[in-house]
């Protein structure tokens, strides 16, 4: 999240600027993107078909939103009601990141507006991109619904908010359902690829990694964003959610230690299973090591410790490391691993163009999240509906 | 139905099974719903509290 | 910094959990070794001796002779037991005795000399830690068994340094465990070991007589380039060891009895199929009597039919009289061998095309196979049969067929298919000449080329060879139809035969991609 | 509580451990289109002279080459197929001899392309050929990433209607019974058209007839479950760029098991989760319970202490009261009796 949201009277904050200009080169080279094609800003190839704008954008933005399903679940399924200040930046961020992720997919799918086709009138049950797109679909839909509160408080539109609130709990169990779904899809894309990703990354459970290693995710994203906004956005804040952001932090803290723990070995045993395990002594073998050791174990390990010790600040950077963790993760698997027999001059480098249009579209979630955090009751409740939930 | 590849047969089978998984939601709501409508508690899917 | 303490503990289980993992690697790994295998000289030795005990729980080891006899200089005794003038093959030891005791043997002697060295300043090979260093796997070499042929044998025998032992004549058991060449036991080693020992004590004791003595390194017998310097004897006296020149091979014989349903009372002839043998030709056409009497250098020299029965049986590894002799594939069969024979570029044009499986027409087993009438006397005696079998052969012909030159049409102008290029013209005459040319005094080719028409077949194939046969386009259609997918359509015909002799032939020139070489581009 | 999220993902692994190894047909098993065509390429008799490179560009009306066809120094270079070109000829030096080899789309038995493409753009025909539809295609690029020949190539130079691009096997021409471009064009019959069945035994025939030219192995018999084209070669197939790590396993059935899944989750989640609910509403409600219960007992007892208390103030009241009263009686009795005397004194003193 940006740096300085302080109430500040001018718009002229560096933040603000640096976003403008971003935001400036990111419409350019859209235009660009959309009328000279693919080609003219990415370094995609017929040998590297997916690029950046899919191993982060897609994978880990939607990874990264996972945040969502867990608080909601925790909160209204395992009745953690002491989290429930959280539900809702978490929602939040839920929702704008899996807004962006389809934003960004119409930049990378070639024939964008046919988007809707697998959903409507050519489904291809077979593939697994059918499955995350039906999900992210649906799921992006019951987000909204989620979310709509925040907006219909601010708009006083009673009634609404008050339907859209009958539905928490079978939103929340759809969500739950739809997320465990297209998390575990996007590892099921590469189960069709066994020649072309690293053994040591494919595995018959890449679909169970890839939800499991959600959840930590997710997780880990509200712990973040909840001591940024706790840092910067205190003044949004009220009593309730800034006497329950520490319970949240090392509650939450405390489950992804878990899960990453269950991780952790699972990832183990899918080595076991294919008996990979002589690829650990080749520079990949390191490589994976790394993964594993640096951003599994060590995340695992320091939220434990802050789990024990009630250590916010712990927690804090626990949960830095695992988003790096399962970034590197996603990345490895969509780009570094992937295509890791192809000679060294054929293998995928993200163009600038690439990369630029990528943070544009981060940037530009950033911004839309910053307005919502300031205009919108979600640090804080709307006066008119006090404990309404 | 007469399938020549297993691709022909999965994509006629996996496409009834998400159909089945839809009506299997929706079924399961109602069905929830009916189960749990007399509990003078409701645990139906109105907000809790 | 109450909060810092179990912080610490719990990175220090994260490190050694790590240290446990990365040292694990080295026992877990090393498949990537055989991944590339990197191909070394002759002087690459694979040291497997511990798999005839049982599984590896290491790839075998990778070892550079050469480099070691260099660090050694030369000394064979600092890894191989010397006593007199015998070098023991095995590394510090008499025979394999145990996996254990082996595995002590090369880890303490082998590291107890690295070590050594790299105390002494020098550099050397890798220390008890580097386990992979050594244990890399098998490699691919350069080098390649040595075929000790009649020239080399000559010169080994023929050699002062090789005088027979006093009050003897013969010189063969310096070598061989016999005395004379009519004990026909060629046996020289029961193993490679045993070779090497033998080879190595004497090339180093006529070394230390300060003679021209055989190779020390690996390279000098194994490597191929080497062995195509060795100095070659023209013509090698021949090897007596009271073969006879001609014999006649016959399917064992039943003793003549009542019962016996192939010999009848001479009355009426019965005919028995039979191979006259022209065994001097084959002296001197292959290298030494291993290739046909394989296993000789073990067995010694036995006919055929005492392994390879009519029915097989375990010494002849249950391979039949009839598969030793025709089974295309072996290098030691007849058929086999001849097969290698057509692998020539001068016989390749055709013979490549035909395959090796041949035709197994009635003519074609007429070339070898005879029938004749089984006189008893042919059945008792061998010198009968050795006659019979000479007689045979020498009424055979075997002068080259002769082809009136003039009745070969000269061009033949390929027009039919002309479309995009302009009709090909084939100098049919010069194509002739030149495959006749590759013939040329070659007894072989021309006994079994006598059919007058025969070599016309080689392109003219599946039809009866006359001299003037059917059209090409008569059999391959103009149109290629995939419901006769096996047969080719004419253009491809024709593109088969002319490139693939070529190719065959190693004929460079037209290339087979220059098309207007062959056929001018229309303009 | 966490722990019980914890426990129903363990549940929803375990469920995957235990499907991933269940096959898409189970007993069913399909052998693919009868008599369906392929190609069999001989790579023995390839001579590099790019006739079906050209063939392919004409009958597929690909736009003109930079480097005329005729120019055989291309092959030099590593080449692969390209949205322009659906079949290239590349050159590997096999102990120092050339060996060409045709690289295009295999037209697998059960295409990796067709299980990847999520709006079904691709089909398997009878006639052996895998076809792709672009008036379905999104542009996802699945398919290229299946493609573990990587065939499939995609114009990235077009914004608004880019297509993938790949070999046709030429399945109109077939339709009309023509041959496929590149196998009519080919001069040296490295390439052989006809049912798949058929080049089978045409490709065992040769290996039988001439072992010491093939290596006895036909690719593209078992390979990714199949491919209409099938191989045979003089040397070993890695070593002209064919990747022979690929395994036998046809693509659907690389996720048919972790598919088979989706309906698993969708049916026994709402289960779990809807479980988890109630056990948390109840906890919740006995909590309550207990708490009202507690507020009751708490309540009576503090009714009953002032009870006492009432009732004690009572009984003193009335005591006090008694004792008024019969202060009073008592006072009004000893008047009495005084008066009583004083009358009688008066009337006794005259008489004496």
């Amino acid at each position: 999240m940006s740096h300085h949201t302080t109430p500040s009277k001018t718009l002229w904050t560096p933040a603000n600027i640096l976003t403008a200009v971003i935001l400036a080169i990111g419409l350019i080279l859209t235009v660009k993107r959309f009328t000279m094609g693919l080609g003219s800003v990415t370094n995609l190839t017929d040998d590297n078909p997916w690029g950046i704008w899919i191993g982060f954008d897609l994978l880990c933005g939607v990874a990264l939103a996972a945040g969502g399903y867990t608080t909601s679940a925790a909160v209204y399924l395992f009745g953690m009601k002491k989290y429930h200040s959280a539900v809702r930046p978490a929602i939040t961020t839920a929702f704008l990141g899996y807004a962006f992720v389809v934003f960004a997919l119409l930049y990378d799918l070639g024939r964008y507006y046919r988007l809707p086709y697998p959903l409507t009138i050519y489904p291809g049950p077979t593939s697994f991109l059918f499955e995350v797109g039906l999900c992210v679909a649906l799921y992006l839909t019951v987000l909204a619904i989620e979310f709509s509160p925040a907006l219909w408080e601010t708009l006083r539109w009673k009634k609404l908010r008050f339907w859209a609130h009958s539905l928490t709990l079978v939103l929340t169990i759809f969500g739950v359902v739809l997320s465990t779904l297209h998390q575990s899809s996007l590892g099921g894309l590469y189960l069709l690829a066994p020649s072309k990703l690293h053994p040591l990354w494919y595995s018959p459970y890449l679909a169970l990694f890839f939800f499991i290693s959600s959840i930590p995710a997710g997780l880990s994203m509200v712990i973040f964003e909840g001591r940024l906004s706790h840092k910067f956005l205190h003044h949004k804040m009220d009593q309730t959610h800034i006497d329950e952001a520490p319970g949240v932090t090392l509650g939450f803290a405390k489950a992804a230690a878990v899960v990453l723990f269950t991780y952790f070995n699972l990832k183990w045993i899918g080595v076991a299973l294919d008996n990979n395990w002589h690829y650990l002594s080749t520079g990949w073998g390191t490589w994976f090591l790394v993964e594993m050791l640096g951003f599994v174990l060590l995340p695992c390990l320091m939220y434990a410790v802050a789990a024990r010790e009630k250590n916010q600040k712990l927690a804090f950077w626990a949960s830095i490391v695992t988003v790096l963790g399962i970034v590197l993760n996603r990345l490895n698997i969509s780009l570094v691993a992937f295509n890791w027999q192809l000679p060294t001059e054929l293998r995928y480098v993200p163009s600038w163009e690439e990369i630029m249009i990528t943070v544009f579209i981060v940037t530009l979630e950033i911004t839309v999240l910053r307005i919502c955090l300031n205009k919108l009751p979600i640090l804080h409740e709307h006066p008119e509906f006090k404990g309404a939930h | 139905m007469e399938f020549m590849t297993l691709h022909d047969f999965m994509f006629w089978t996996k496409g009834m099974a998400y159909i089945g998984m839809g009506v299997g939601l929706v079924a399961f709501v109602a069905f929830w719903l009916f189960l749990s409508e007399r509990d003078e508690d409701k645990f139906a899917d109105t907000e809790e509290e | 910094m109450e909060k810092g303490r179990p912080m610490l503990r719990w990175v220090g289980i994260l490190c050694v959990s790590m240290a446990v993992v990365g040292f694990g690697l080295n026992a877990l790994g090393g498949k990537q070794g055989s991944i590339e295998a990197n191909k070394v000289g002759a002087d690459l030795i694979t040291i497997d001796t511990l798999t005839k005990f049982g599984k590896l729980d290491y790839p075998v080891v990778r070892f550079e002779h050469d480099k070691h006899t260099k660090a050694v200089e030369g000394k064979c005794e600092s890894c191989h037991t010397v006593t007199g003038n015998t070098v023991t093959a095995k590394f510090k030891r008499q025979e394999d005795t145990n996996a254990a005791e082996i595995k002590a043997i090369y880890h303490d002697n082998c590291l107890k000399c690295h070590n050594d060295t790299t105390t002494a300043g020098k550099k050397s090979g890798p220390g008890s830690e580097q386990c992979r260093t050594c244990h890399a796997g098998p490699a691919e070499t350069s080098r390649t068994p040595i075929a000790f042929d009649k020239s080399l044998h000559y010169r080994h025998s023929s050699s002062k340094m090789m005088l027979p032992a006093p009050g003897q004549k013969e010189n063969c058991s310096k070598c061989h465990a016999q005395d004379k060449p009519e004990a026909r036991n060629l046996s020289f080693a029961e193993n490679k070991d045993q070779t090497h020992e033998k080879c190595m004590s004497c090339h180093i004791e006529v070394g230390k007589a300060l003679q021209p003595s055989g190779p020390l390194v690996c390279a000098g017998c194994h490597d191929a380039t080497v062995r195509a310097g060795f100095k070659k004897v023209a013509d090698v006296p021949r090897l007596e060891a009271g073969q006879s020149d001609y014999s006649l091979l016959m399917a064992t014989l039943a003793k003549p009895s009542s019962e016996s349903t192939l010999v009848k009372p001479a009355s009426e002839p019965t005919l028995v199929n039979a191979v006259p043998f022209n065994h001097k030709l084959h002296e001197d056409k292959n290298e030494n009597c291993s290739v046909c009497h394989h296993n000789a250098s073990t067995k010694g020299v036995i006919p055929c039919s005492q392994c390879h029965t009519s029915l097989g049986k375990e010494e002849g590894a249950f391979i039949t009289t009839e598969q030793a002799m025709h089974r295309v594939t072996a290098q030691t069969s007849c058929v086999g061998c001849h097969a290698q024979a057509q692998a020539k570029p001068e016989c390749a044009g055709c013979h490549t095309f035909m395959g090796r499986t041949g035709k197994n027409t009635d003519a074609s087993c007429a070339k070898c196979h005879v029938e004749i009438s089984a006189a008893p006397e042919l059945l008792e005696s061998k010198d009968v049969r050795n006659n019979t079998a000479s007689m045979l052969m020498n009424v055979r012909v075997k002068t080259d067929p002769e082809i009136k030159v003039n009745e070969i049409p000269e061009i033949v102008e390929i027009s039919v298919l002309a479309n995009e290029y302009q009709a090909g013209k084939f100098p049919h005459r010069k194509v002739v000449q030149k495959i006749m040319e590759g013939m040329k005094d070659n007894s072989m080719a021309a006994y079994f080329h006598s059919d007058p028409n025969a070599v016309c077949s080689g392109c003219h194939h599946n039809s009866p060879a006359s001299v003037n046969p059917p059209k090409c386009v008569s059999c391959h259609g103009k149109v290629a139809d995939w419901q006769e997918s096996t047969k080719p359509d004419l253009k491809t015909a024709y593109h088969q035969q002319c490139i693939g002799c070529h190719s065959e032939m190693g004929i460079q020139k037209p290339a087979a991609t220059a098309c207007a070489d062959c056929h001018a581009v229309k303009q | 509580m966490k722990r019980r999220k914890f426990i129903g993902m363990l549940a929803g692994a375990g469920a995957c451990m235990a499907a991933s190894t269940a096959t898409a047909g189970g007993t069913h098993h399909f052998t693919g289109y009868p008599e369906s065509f392929g190609v069999l390429f001989d790579s023995t008799k390839c001579i590099g002279c790019r006739k079906c490179e050209a063939a392919c560009n004409k009958v597929n009306e690909l736009p003109a080459q930079p480097v005329p066809f005729d120019d055989l120094t291309v092959l030099d270079t590593r080449r692969r197929t390209h949205h322009d070109t659906f079949t290239v000829v590349n050159k590997y030096s096999v102990n120092d001899k050339p060996v060409y080899r045709k690289q295009q789309c295999n037209h697998c038995l059960e295409p990796a392309c067709a299980s990847a493409c999520f709006v079904g753009a691709f089909v398997k025909d009878k006639t052996g050929a895998v076809s792709h539809d672009a008036s379905k295609c999104v542009g996802c690029r699945y398919c290229m990433i299946a493609c573990p020949f990587e065939i499939p190539t995609y114009e990235y130079h077009d914004p608004i209607t880019p297509r993938v691009r790949k070999c046709t096997m030429c399945q109109p021409r077939i339709e009309e019974g023509k041959l496929p471009g590149c196998v009519e064009e080919c001069p040296k019959g490295a390439l052989v058209f006809g049912r798949r069945e058929d080049l089978l035994n045409i490709a065992r025939e040769r290996i039988r007839k001439h072992p010491n030219v093939y290596i006895n192995h036909i690719y593209g018999e078992r390979e990714m479950g199949g491919t209409s084209w099938v191989y045979i070669s003089g040397v070993p197939f890695e070593k002209i760029g064919m990747r022979e790590d690929l395994g036998v396993t046809a693509a659907p059935e690389l996720t048919s098991g972790a598919l088979s899944l989706v309906p698993a989750i969708v049916g026994l989640w709402p289960m779990f989760l809807t479980g988890a609910y109630a056990l948390t509403k109840r906890r919740e409600k006995i909590a309550e319970e207990e708490q009202h219960h507690a507020v009751a007992e708490a309540v009576a007892e503090a009714q009953a202490e002032a009870a006492k208390k009432t009732k004690a103030a009572m009984d003193k009241a009335e005591r006090e009261k008694q004792a008024a009263v019969d202060r009073e009686v008592k006072k009004a009795l000893k008047e009495a009796e005084e008066a009583r005397l004083k009358a009688q004194t008066p009337a006794d003193p005259s008489e004496q």
